[in-house]
């Protein structure tokens, strides 16, 4: 293997002069090689970490923030929630079957190197115009890739979110969440405690996949891009699903002192953030790491990604049983190496000492970079942009464009690929309500869990759009019933080293540490992934949201489909008449402008309160909150889930009809409930200020709007349900 | 009496089976791990869904050399209840006890959903709860359930009455338009010829509770107990 | 050491779900002559052997046993290579 | 008409955990000589043609466009008939 330069492994000159100085001398090859993978925005998040320190990290429900391989929140009875999102969009542009699939296997390592049980995953999707033939590629191979890990894994994947923009083409996004439940006295943290502790490798053999996949994945995408193709790496879930069980087992008879996951920058990461929490140093000899090639090198053995690999450091006296499990597992686990007290990081190859770095230098030695975020002009072109004097659109034709947008047509296609009910929790499965309710056994209570984000908004306006994101979130939540607890977040830009995106980064995240705080859902872990790039520019910025919440009675929930004919159909949150960033604008006029919908957190914060409340009070027979297509739209898929239609008066004269139907303002839902429950919704939605309108009633087949006696829109829901059930088949037929 | 759900490496529907059998129908169940070789003081057994060895090669085909399964093929052979779903229906192939292959489904895509099925006889230790032709709904959840067995096989398996399940429309219609996987003759769950060993696609234990979506599951768990219940 | 391949085939009569897939995306970019498709297993496996009959003998009997489904699928032996070392 | 097989394996070093578990499988099973099992796909495609250079780079094209990811795979295209008819 040819050997690459410091500038080749993605460092800069000003860094190899620190390293120089750190180090006292020259680096070797191995020394180089450590340094550039932990250097790399993927692990040491040198351009996020300034933007990151603005986000609320605390709560009463916070049992571990931001600093662990995931986060943990307090569910009550002494159990608690592990979850974290993370992006592999770089390796799934590459090989989006393997790329996919090693990000679940990634994600869900995350979780039960915290000591928890994975209880189910979610994915956020973003690919370009599904017209395009290597877009349907990209599609397929993802959600396949996805759909054997997990499937395989036997974990529900139940829920997640699939968008289409040109600004994604070339280079999609594919994050994936992974929540976990665990006995609060049973979480594990990725600690080296004493000095002489051994660490241990187990799972998967070394093999040369994935060297510097970590730095790849912090540079744009590149037509060369596809000749570092030979990192890409492949899964074995199988392996995978041995290693949960074992590592479950080591944490339940409390075998191990500390447990670390191998993921990007592999052993080199793993072991130097093990050995940074307490100051400690490591010694690691590469000779003894089982290898799956002949002629490895030190440099490939401690940079290789190979995937379903785990580093555990036991306690005292424990190696043996510790071998007794993995053994009954079928798993091979081999002392590579010891915990000392010298701050340094030794590798040997066998005696020799082949490298020799501070610890400390690999971890807070990464350089920060703080940088000057410059609004772009794009910005107030689309403020200012004059939407009033498009034509407006006949609305019946609208709906059935809209429907037929593969933005908001049915995913059937692609949920019904993820097993998303082994495990036997799912109460609410896929395309059932706004967020996935799962039960947990032995209790009356269950989880609420969503992702969100809408770019599109987040584009015209970061900094809305960033609190947009954590309040769709939040409301998705609460429209099963369920109180927001806490967040994870995956950020997807583009490259921070320009000024427009890095003004986009601070925005979305001031505006999304606004939201968190005002509405009590701190961030507790989270993934960043910049130079989301191809030579056509940015992807629009992606600040993705997941989000979980606490429902205390499952048997009080809520779904989205239509139950009863004469049921009164009521809009919770102001009437907004306005169209900027809508797909509407987009589907009807090809236009992706406008001065977005603002955001007001004490409304939407109320809102959540009485959702919350109405729903426990058993009020409502279905809620769906207003995102995409609008008013129009959410009507529209509660009666297709309920295959059921209703009538709709219009009361407001005189107004465009596509402006409040279409408008994807924030802060609103419809719900559906008994005629007789009206004054209890009424008199809620007082004492918590929400505005509410009552729409029209469930009933007939068809969805109608009628203006002073006249139908002005008129369609059967199985027409509705046709076009947005086949949309996505269709393309991928 | 006493069920087994055997654990195979990769089995993940294990505890989904355990908890039905122990928190549903309230019945005493162990777990059975692979590498035992004796079974004892059982009455029914389940090999549950999965991935055991992570399908490799063909579903089912590793795990069905695994040590316990001469214990299995003997505890059938002496006519014990052996209910295998899923990937354990596939195990059953694979070991012989059930005849016929899987393939993929015709769609080459895992399909995860709920499906109708038609209960062809009532007369057995799996769908005595249920009504001879009765519709039921079960979800589905795997990516090689298109069932296979050459002409002769077929015949034989109608003539004997092993054909359990079917799928079907709503009302019943076992049309190819309601096959989910391709499979042979619309077949969703067969039993050998004595009528002791069932495979079955669909996964009765995730609609055995009514949180869950449905119940109409709970009736093939609830006619094993009622079989054994009467014959003991 | 030795090595072998050993080919595995649906029966014929068998459905090849994913052999028709693959023929139907064939017509699709157009490549318009193909006629059929059929997709089997082509497994290699090297052994520690220097005895062809035995080798032969045995990679038969692990096809038998588990690389092949004989329900559905046929299986042909060959031995490739053959090293003295 | 003509027959061609297509053999699609694993690029060198690209984890093959099928193959793995195959091989673990075969020494439990007490095939104590197999030493490693690589497993990849044995394509077989019937084509309306005669001319064989142009039939392999017809091969060569699908291969490269659909029947191998060129990301983890190679692939070996081979003429085995040629039919007259
Ligand atoms: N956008 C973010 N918001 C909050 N926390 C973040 C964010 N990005 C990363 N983090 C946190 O930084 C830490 C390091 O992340 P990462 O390198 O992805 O972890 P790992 O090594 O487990 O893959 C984690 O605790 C993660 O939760
Ligand atoms: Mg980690």
């Amino acid at each position: 293997m040819k050997e690459l330069t410091y500038k080749e492994m993605g460092l800069l000159e000003e860094e190899y002069e620190q390293i120089l100085g750190i180090l006292g001398r020259k680096p070797n090859y191995l020394e180089l090689g450590m340094f550039s993978v932990m250097w790399s925005e993927h692990c040491g998040y040198k351009n996020s970490r300034p933007l990151l320190k603005n986000f609320p990290t605390e709560g009463p429900q916070v049992i571990q923030g931001p600093g662990e391989n995931a986060g943990v929140v307090d569910i009550g009875d002494g159990q608690a929630l592990v979850f974290k999102i993370e992006s592999h969009n770089h390796p799934s542009a590459i090989e989006p079957y393997q790329g996919a699939a090693t990000g679940i296997g990634g994600i869900v390592r995350d979780i039960f190197t915290m000591g928890a049980r994975p209880i189910a995953c979610l994915n956020s999707l973003r690919f370009g115009s599904l017209e395009d033939e290597r877009v349907k590629e990209l599609l397929a191979g993802v959600v396949s890739g996805i759909a054997d890990y997990g499937n395989c894994l036997g974990i529900p994947t139940v829920g997640g979110e699939v968008y289409f923009n040109r600004a994604y083409q070339g280079n999609p996004l594919v994050n994936a969440m992974c929540v976990g439940l665990v006995n609060t006295q049973e979480i594990a943290y990725a600690t080296a405690s004493e000095i002489g502790r051994p660490l241990m490798l187990v799972g998967a053999k070394t093999g040369r996949d994935g060297i510097h996949g970590a730095t790849f994945a912090s540079e744009g995408l590149s037509s060369a891009s596809a000749q570092k193709r030979p990192s890409v790496q492949v899964g074995d879930p199988f392996m995978e699903k041995l290693l949960i069980e074992a590592c479950l087992e080591l944490i339940k008879e409390d075998l191990v002192a500390g447990m670390q996951d191998l993921g990007a920058a592999g052993l080199t990461s793993s072991i130097a953030e093990a050995a940074s929490k307490k100051e400690r140093g490591v010694k690691v000899d590469v000779s003894r790491v089982p290898r799956r090639e002949a002629g490895m090198t030190p440099y490939e053995v401690m940079l290789s990604e190979s995937q379903e690999r785990m580093l555990i450091i036991p306690r005292a006296g424990k190696e043996g049983r510790i071998a007794e499990i993995f053994d009954k597992w079928g798993l091979d686990a081999t002392l590579i190496g010891e915990v000392t007290g010298d701050g340094l990081f030794k590798v040997y190859d066998g005696d020799v000492l082949v490298g020799e770095v501070p610890v400390a230098a690999l971890t807070e030695g990464c350089p920060v970079y703080v940088r000057e975020g410059l609004e772009p002009s794009y910005y107030e072109e689309c403020r200012n942009s004059n939407l009033e004097e498009l034509l407006e659109y006949d609305t019946g034709e609208a709906i059935k464009l809209l429907l037929a947008s593969p933005n908001i047509a049915s995913k059937h296609w692609v949920y019904s690929q993820y097993d998303h009910q082994v495990m036997i929790n799912t109460v609410l499965v896929p395309g059932e309500a706004d967020a996935a309710v799962l039960r947990i056994k032995g209790s009356q209570k269950g989880v609420a869990l969503t992702t969100d984000c809408n770019a599109r908004m987040v584009y015209l306006d970061p900094y809305q759009g960033g609190m947009m994101a954590v309040c769709e979130a939040a409301r998705n939540l609460a429209c099963v019933g369920a109180r927001p607890l806490a967040l994870t977040n995956c950020l997807n830009f583009g490259s921070p080293e320009n000024p427009h995106i890095y003004w986009q980064m601070q925005e979305a995240i001031r505006g999304m540490a606004e939201a968190a705080r005002k509405l009590g859902t701190p961030v507790v872990s989270g993934n960043v992934s910049l130079y989301n790039e191809t030579a056509a520019g940015a992807i629009f910025p992606t600040p993705v949201v997941g989000m979980v919440g606490l429902i205390k009675n499952i048997e009080h929930r809520c779904g989205m489909a239509l139950q009863d004919e004469g049921d009164l159909l009521v809009l919770l949150g102001p009437i907004r008449e306005e169209l900027g960033g809508s797909e509407y604008l987009q589907v009807c006029y090809g236009l992706e402008t406008g001065r977005v919908p603002q955001v007001d957190l004490q409304a939407e914060s109320r809102l959540i309160e009485l959702l919350i409340s109405l729903i426990d009070a058993r009020l409502l027979k279905s809620c769906h909150d207003i995102s995409e297509g609008g008013l129009a739209i959410a009507l529209a898929e509660s009666a297709i889930k309920g295959k059921k239609g209703f009538r709709i008066k219009w009361e407001w004269r005189g107004k465009r009809k596509d402006q409040i139907l279409f408008s994807e303002a924030p802060g609103r839902v419809v719900v559906s409930l008994n005629e007789e429950d009206l004054a209890s919704l009424s008199s809620l939605a007082t004492q918590y200020e929400v505005e509410f309108h009552i729409l029209g009633r469930v009933g007939s087949e068809r969805m109608i709007l009628e203006e002073e006696g006249i139908e002005c829109v008129n369609l059967a829901i199985q027409d509705m349900t046709r076009i947005w059930g086949e949309a996505i088949e269709c393309h991928m037929k | 009496m006493r069920f087994g759900v055997v654990v195979f490496p990769g089995s993940n529907c294990d505890r989904d089976c355990y908890h039905v059998i122990k928190e549903v129908m309230e019945e005493p169940v162990e777990y059975i791990w692979h590498k035992e070789k004796s079974l004892s003081g059982f009455d029914a057994l389940i090999l549950p869904g999965g991935f055991s060895y992570g399908d490799y090669l063909r579903t089912g085909a590793i795990a069905r050399f695994s040590p316990i399964m001469p214990a299995v093929m003997d505890f059938a052979q002496a006519g014990g209840l052996v209910l295998g779903i899923c990937n354990g229906f596939q195990i059953l192939l694979e070991a012989g006890l059930l005849p016929g292959a899987m393939l993929r489904n015709s769609s080459l895509k895992f399909i995860c959903q709920p499906v109708f099925l038609k209960i062809q006889r009532n007369d057995t230790p799996f769908s005595n709860k249920f009504k001879s032709m009765q519709v039921v709904k079960i979800p589905i959840a795997h990516g090689e359930g298109n069932y296979y067995c050459d002409p002769r096989t077929l015949q034989e398996m109608k003539d004997n009455g092993q054909i359990l399940f079917t799928y079907c429309s709503a009302d019943g219609e076992e049309t190819m338009e309601y096959n989910p996987n391709g499979s042979l003759a619309n077949i969703a769950g067969i039993m050998n010829g004595k009528g002791n060993v069932l495979g079955m696609m669909p996964h009765p234990e995730r609609y055995s509770e009514d949180i869950l979506g449905g119940r109409d599951g709970f009736n093939i768990f609830a006619s094993m107990i009622n079989w054994l219940k009467g014959v003991g | 050491m030795l090595k072998a391949n050993i080919y595995v085939t649906l029966k014929n009569g068998v459905l090849d779900p994913q052999g028709e897939a693959v023929k139907k995306s064939l017509k699709i970019l157009d490549f318009g002559q193909v006629n059929q498709v059929r997709i089997g297993k082509f497994i290699e496996v090297w052994l520690e052997s220097r005895d062809q009959a035995a080798a032969i003998k045995e990679l038969e009997e692990m096809s038998d046993k588990l690389l092949a489904n004989p329900v559905i699928e046929d299986y042909r032996v060959e031995i490739v290579e053959v090293n003295q070392s």
